[in-house]
């Protein structure tokens, strides 16, 4: 593995009005990992994905990537130096065809005045056309986002995210509202993009979980509790406390 | 030939010939009312396809008006000799304000038609937008801004004419505005401008900006996170919306004779959208079409029964937009319109 | 898009391609244009000014018509906004071939049929007092010029021993102008002015007004307020301590109708300058107050422009009458030869300058809600549509041109 | 008079309007900021306080009428509120925009209907002798100061309606409910809350103190059909400052917008004035975007 982190959190701690969200937390994800985080409603995952795309600002604490700091940069520049983020509840374009969203998604030069010709460059389209394939949509091409069922949108919008060609990608609940069998089909597309991307998941799934296999972070009331592989993880008297025994019984 | 190019070619044609099918008076409502529709060409532009609700179009539209008004006011004057518009006079003015003198050249004043709200606009959406604020937000700080300009207007009478406005005009770069012919031609501009616009709307949403500007409307969100800044987008689509404005402005006050204060305010601000609301937001000629299907009713039902067009006006609007959010034009086509029944809780949260 | 698209604004052009215009003159019959604001803002105020034209209309149908000819009102809304009245005076004239128009009510609405009266050739009777400063030859002013209302309220104040005075208006042009004139009138005088302050139509805060007044502490408040804004003027003064009793107050646009919904306990004692009060003695008035009260109920009523619209309607009767003939330029130039009539007023003429010749009142309210006539100028005053003191060298001549 | 008194007195003024104002836009900011939609409508329940004012005191003459009228207004105005929000505002709540011409559709027929009901010229209310005092300094630099019992009268009011609805909300059981809504509507939903009927006892509790508003307006001001759209935009403005639905920000808000006009009255018009508010609050908006009180909440996605 490659020695310089990629995505590297310092001490960061965000602090919502006298409610700590996160406390603290330190984390650093090298190129190419592929890193799960876990833990109860509440525990501020979303807001650790939050702060890290520039959603939420963190109160003290910096956030490097690449090594250069971006705690301070307009959204739109976080996402430009290379992270793309999914949201929880689908955040797919809805009036927008399944094509146009992928194709908004890949543009390379996002300059506005760039916008005012009717076709897209030919390399943006067979990137399209590409991640329609991955995520199985190429049925779908000129449905209208909207009208999609709640696990196309899922597939959709992380091929959005992928199409931005993004070193990191963070995934929030990505499996949220589906049946087993759509989850076993979202853990293998995340796998397959491991490699050419870092990929960061959320979920409490822990069938999911486990089909992903990857490096474990645990949140707890905004603080990390514990990190480890899966295995460890599931071994871990603490988390086992605050969180598995729960999560198995949902799971059961 | 398909039938919708038929039907577009038959339109055309009788838009074309309407200055010699119909009687002159009929020939100026039809004027001034498809001067209205390139206002509800922008309207449709932001708040159709942008999702930007603006409740204040009239600033621009008035903007438009009172420069190529303030033109017009000018002519035949010889400001050498110190000539004044008579309301100066009156409003114990001693010198025409510098401000005024650019306008004497009826060239300058039709690039301002144009430009003074496209650049009004430019600058005060952008000062809004930068700042992420929109939808009740922006709509309620637009009406504001319709209310001050109305007032201000009222109250700087020396140089706008106040309450009165600008009126009485005989000639525009020494051509007689008031005659029969002059009333044709300045119609047939009317008309080719509305047709212009519509054709250059219609490219320009068939775009790729068209595709950034509806993905901001849907998810304003989503697009700063997948890189985007939304901040031109909405920038453009509300300037150009500016100048259409102020473009339907100019025209209106050619038609009309007139341009008021009254006519650029809070109500006639609201009543614009109403075009648009009832026409069909999501679709250009749906925008038109409303514009004169309301106009057309307000002008036949408020001399009647005066009341009775108030009741009418309201529940238009609460039906049109409750039951009807595609207009009119939804009962013909399926735009492509946001799922409106879908709650979407986090845009509503920022 | 689909193939239905522009289809309705096809049909559209195409059925106002169909729209007719409405048959000229019916045999027997003379058609003329009432045109006020029935609805917005103004509605309040043109309604009952469009009643008593059309009481006058009646009045003389009932009496044979005019040259025989029954008399057809064809009645438009302005909805209280100028381009509307432009419109309707458009088609008036030009698709009901309207032989004249009574109507307008602010300056805006006058301003804006102006053009089309000259264009069109026709003749339009404008009855509400304005700030002057205008004359067409193609309109017939009944209302007061600034010296008919204005300055004798201010004659009438010096001589009741005012001496320091505080204008406030609402900000648009009549009070503007009007104020403008009596700036001129006051310095010329050796009068104090307190101060001049103006609120937006519809303002409804005078916090800010009445502590510059009662840091200047005025002898006499001049009030060139319009509608609504009254109300509030006059109960934040009270508020303040301030009753009519105690502060004067000589308004300018409160007559008997706004003084009756005001409440005239809260006005009680303020003055008013106008040319016709509800209260004038004499039968043609008597006469008139019962007729229209017959008409439109017992509660009902009238003031100095309803009276205006209405004596526009009978003086263009009696001139057609006199002319022979109901085409515009005649019937104006008739209506000019005329001389004094005796109407609701008292005695009136139309002056050359097509402005009319008529007496000044000063009324104080009365807890009824009438006005108690105090002072009146001694005989009919020649209207000036320019004030020789602050616009010196202009006049209106006799037009000939139409 | 001093000009110390000058001044002082034009600060008076300022909490005098700043006192209206909240009035008039505490049940907008109250529900925009659980529902996020803004009622246009919301200046006519001010009118229909007026006219159930006029109403109350043709029933009850007298000095004590204004004191009736006080909660009849806000109970009309209460009810007409909530049957608009079951008819109008339910039915738009996903789609604020929509909302807002709604209901500005709503606004015009309310006014036609005062206007067919009433006509169109306004109907009188007198405010009662008790209140016809005023409490005037003569001595010292507070000279020639006078402050009518009528704006005081209204600043009590204005406290006693702020204080009774920051109770209601930090005290009692529906206010934690409403604070639950506030905070996270599914969650809130999820452990039993009738989000439905919060939505609307909100909506209810708003228009009814527009009414009661509406009466207090009319001590100052006209009752006519469009007597609230001159108090509508200013108070639209209070709540783009106030921030999302908090009641400590639509007070300095309100505070803000009344000190701003009266003192800035000093030395330009009103109608000048009325330009410079938005200037000030572009301005202010372009500093704080989210108005004076920033809620910084979790709940942005659960």
């Amino acid at each position: 593995m490659n020695t310089a982190p990629l995505l590297t959190l310092e001490n960061v701690t965000v602090d919502f009005d006298g409610f700590k969200a996160l406390t603290d937390v330190s984390l650093s994800l090298a190129p190419q990992d592929l890193r799960v985080l876990i833990g109860p409603n509440g525990a501020g995952k979303s807001t650790l994905c939050d702060t890290i795309i520039g959603r939420v600002r963190p109160t003290s604490g910096r956030i490097l990537f690449k090594n250069q700091p971006i705690t301070a940069l307009p959204e739109q520049d976080i996402v430009r130096r290379g992270i793309c983020r999914k949201f929880q509840t689908p955040g797919v374009l809805p009036s927008l065809s399944v094509m146009e969203n992928l194709l908004v998604s890949a543009r390379k030069n996002r300059a506005w005045w760039l916008a005012f010709s009717s076709s897209p460059p030919a390399a943006e389209q067979e990137r399209a056309e590409e991640i329609l394939e991955t995520i199985g949509l190429t049925d779908r091409r000129e449905t209208l986002a909207g009208s999609l069922a709640h696990g196309e949108k899922q597939w959709l919008e992380i091929g959005m995210v992928v199409a931005t060609d993004a070193e990191l990608l963070l995934l929030d609940e990505p499996t949220a509202g589906m049946g087993p069998q759509d989850t076993q089909r979202t853990a293998d597309l995340i796998l397959s993009l491991v490699g050419r991307h870092a990929v960061l998941v959320i979920d409490h799934d822990m069938s999911f979980v486990e089909a992903l296999n990857g490096y474990t972070t645990v949140l707890h009331q905004g603080q990390i509790l514990r990190e480890g592989t899966v295995s460890e993880i599931r071994a871990d008297a603490a988390v086992e406390a605050v969180y598995l025994g729960r999560a198995k019984e949902d799971v059961a | 030939m398909k039938p919708a190019s038929l039907i577009t070619i038959l339109t055309l044609a009788l838009g074309a010939a309407a200055p010699w099918l119909i009687s002159s008076y009929e020939l100026s409502l039809l004027g001034r009312f498809l001067a209205f529709s390139l206002v509800a060409l922008g309207i449709m532009l932001t708040w159709g396809e942008g999702g930007i609700l603006s409740l204040g179009q009239g600033v621009f539209f008035g903007l438009g008006g009172y420069a190529l008004a303030m033109n017009l006011k000018l002519a035949g004057l010889n400001l050498a000799n110190g000539d004044m518009p008579d309301f100066m006079q009156w409003s114990g003015v001693s010198a025409l304000p510098g401000f005024w003198y650019p306008f004497a050249n009826p060239w300058f004043s039709l690039v301002c038609v144009v430009l003074v709200p496209g650049i009004f606009a430019a600058a005060f959406s952008w000062l809004v937008f930068r700042r992420r604020i929109g939808g009740v937000y922006f709509a309620l700080i637009t009406q504001a801004l319709a209310l001050a300009f109305a007032t201000l207007l009222v109250s700087e009478q020396a140089f706008t004419g106040g309450f009165n406005g600008l009126t009485d005009f005989s000639t525009f770069a020494g051509h007689d505005i008031t005659s029969q012919g002059a009333a044709r031609v300045i119609y047939l501009i009317t008309f080719l401008l509305v047709v212009a616009s519509y054709f250059f709307l219609r490219w320009l949403l068939g775009t790729r900006f068209g595709t950034m500007l509806r993905a901001t409307r849907d998810g304003e969100n989503r697009v700063r996170f997948l890189g985007h800044n939304p901040l031109p987008y909405k920038v453009v689509a509300f300037t150009l919306a500016g100048m259409l404005s102020g473009m339907g402005g100019a025209l209106f006050t050619l038609h009309a004779g007139v341009i008021s204060p009254a006519l650029v305010g809070v109500v006639p601000s609201i009543e614009m959208v109403v075009w648009v609301a009832v026409g069909g937001r999501n679709v250009l000629w749906g925008a038109i079409a409303g514009t004169l299907l309301v106009n057309f009713a307000k002008d036949e039902i408020s001399s009647a029964l005066p009341s009775l067009w108030l009741y009418a006006l309201g529940g238009l609007f609460i039906l049109a937009v409750s039951f009807l959010p595609g207009g009119i034009a939804g009962l013909f086509t399926t735009p492509r319109m946001p799922r409106f029944f879908q709650r979407r809780r986090q845009e509503a949260a920022e | 898009m689909t193939m239905r698209k522009l289809g309705l604004a096809a049909a559209l052009l195409a059925s106002t391609a169909l729209g007719l215009a409405a048959p000229a003159h019916a045999e027997g019959t003379v058609k003329v244009g009432v045109l006020q604001s029935l609805s917005g803002t103004m509605a309040i105020s043109e309604v009952p000014l469009e009643d008593a034209e059309l009481l006058a209309i009646d009045q003389l149908n009932a009496k044979g018509g005019v040259l025989g000819k029954k008399i057809v009102p064809v009645v438009e809304d302005g909805a209280s906004d100028p381009a509307i009245f432009a419109q309707k005076a458009t088609k008036l004239l030009q698709q009901d071939k309207v032989v004249t128009v009574f109507g307008g009510w602010t300056s805006a609405s006058r301003k804006a049929m102006l053009p089309v009266f000259q264009r069109l050739h026709g003749l339009l009777w404008y009855p509400v007092q304005f700030e002057g400063n205008e004359c067409s030859p193609n309109i017939m002013y009944s209302g007061a010029q600034p010296n008919q209302q204005a300055l004798p309220a201010l004659e009438w104040a010096e001589k009741q021993g005012y001496k320091k005075i505080f204008l406030v208006g609402s900000d648009y042009v009549y009070p503007r102008t009007a104020n403008l004139i009596l700036k001129k009138h006051i310095k010329h005088d050796g009068l104090t002015l307190s101060g001049e302050e103006y609120v937006p139509l519809g303002g409804t805060d005078f916090s800010s007004i009445i502590a510059e007044i009662q840091r200047t502490k005025p002898d006499i408040i001049i009030n060139t307020l319009n509608g609504d804004s009254n109300v509030s003027f006059f109960k934040q003064m009270a508020a303040a301590g301030m009753t009519p009793d105690k502060m004067p107050v000589m308004s300018f646009s409160i007559a008997e109708p706004e003084a009756k919904a005001m409440g005239p306990s809260l006005l009680a004692g303020s003055y008013t300058s106008w040319n016709y009060f509800q209260s004038l003695p004499g039968k043609m008035n008597a006469d008139f107050v019962a007729a229209y009260k017959a008409k439109y109920g017992k509660d009902s009523v009238v003031d100095d422009p309803m009276v205006h619209g209405y004596e526009d309607v009978m003086i263009w009767a009696k001139a057609a009458e006199k002319a022979g003939s109901f085409d515009p330029k005649k019937v104006r130039n008739a209506a000019i030869a005329l001389g004094f009539v005796d109407s609701p007023l008292g005695e009136v003429k139309f002056d050359p300058n097509q402005s009319m010749v008529q007496k000044a009142y000063i009324g104080e309210l009365q807890p009824d809600g009438q006005f108690k006539i105090i002072w009146s100028s001694p005989k009919p005053i020649k209207p000036q549509p320019y004030d020789p003191l602050t616009f010196p060298g202009k006049t209106c001549g006799a037009h000939s041109n139409f | 008079m001093h000009e110390t008194a000058f001044l002082i007195g034009q600060i008076f003024n300022g909490f005098s309007v700043a006192s209206l104002f909240i009035m008039a836009a505490l049940g907008l900011a109250l529900s925009f900021g659980l529902m996020r939609v803004i009622n246009m409508a919301h200046g006519e329940m001010l009118m229909l306080g007026g006219y159930l004012a006029y109403l109350t005191l043709l029933v009850v003459p007298g000095p004590l009428g204004i004191l009736v009228a006080m909660p009849v207004a806000f109970i009309g105005a209460a009810l007409l509120g909530a049957v608009l929000e079951l008819t109008v505002i339910h039915r738009l709540s996903a789609r604020p925009l929509d909302t807002l011409l709604a209901t500005w559709g709503v606004s015009l027929i309310l006014q036609q209907a005062a206007r067919n009901l009433f006509g169109a010229i306004g109907v009188q209310v007198v405010a009662p002798s008790w209140l016809n005092h005023t409490i005037s300094f003569s001595t010292g630099i507070l000279s020639g100061l006078t402050l009518p019992d009528t704006r005081l009268f209204i600043l009590a009011v204005a406290a006693l309606i702020l204080g009774g609805v920051a109770l209601l909300i930090n005290k009692t059981r529906l206010g934690l409910y409403v604070r639950a809504v506030n905070q996270d509507r599914p969650i809130a939903a999820a452990l039993g809350v009738n989000a439905r009927l919060i939505d609307l006892c909100v909506f209810a509790l708003g228009t009814g103190v527009a009414g009661l508003a509406g009466v207090i307006l009319a001590l100052l001001g006209p009752v006519t059909p469009t007597v609230g759209q001159s108090y509508i935009v200013p108070a639209f403005l209070v709540v783009i400052l106030g921030g999302l639905g908090s009641l400590v920000g639509t007070t300095i808000a309100s505070i803000m917008v009344g000190l701003f006009t009266a003192l800035i009255e000093i030395y330009v018009d009103v109608s000048v004035a009325q330009v410079l508010l938005l200037a000030f609050v572009i301005l202010f908006i372009q500093i704080r975007p989210q108005g004076v009180i920033a809620v910084r909440s979790r709940a942005l996605e659960g």
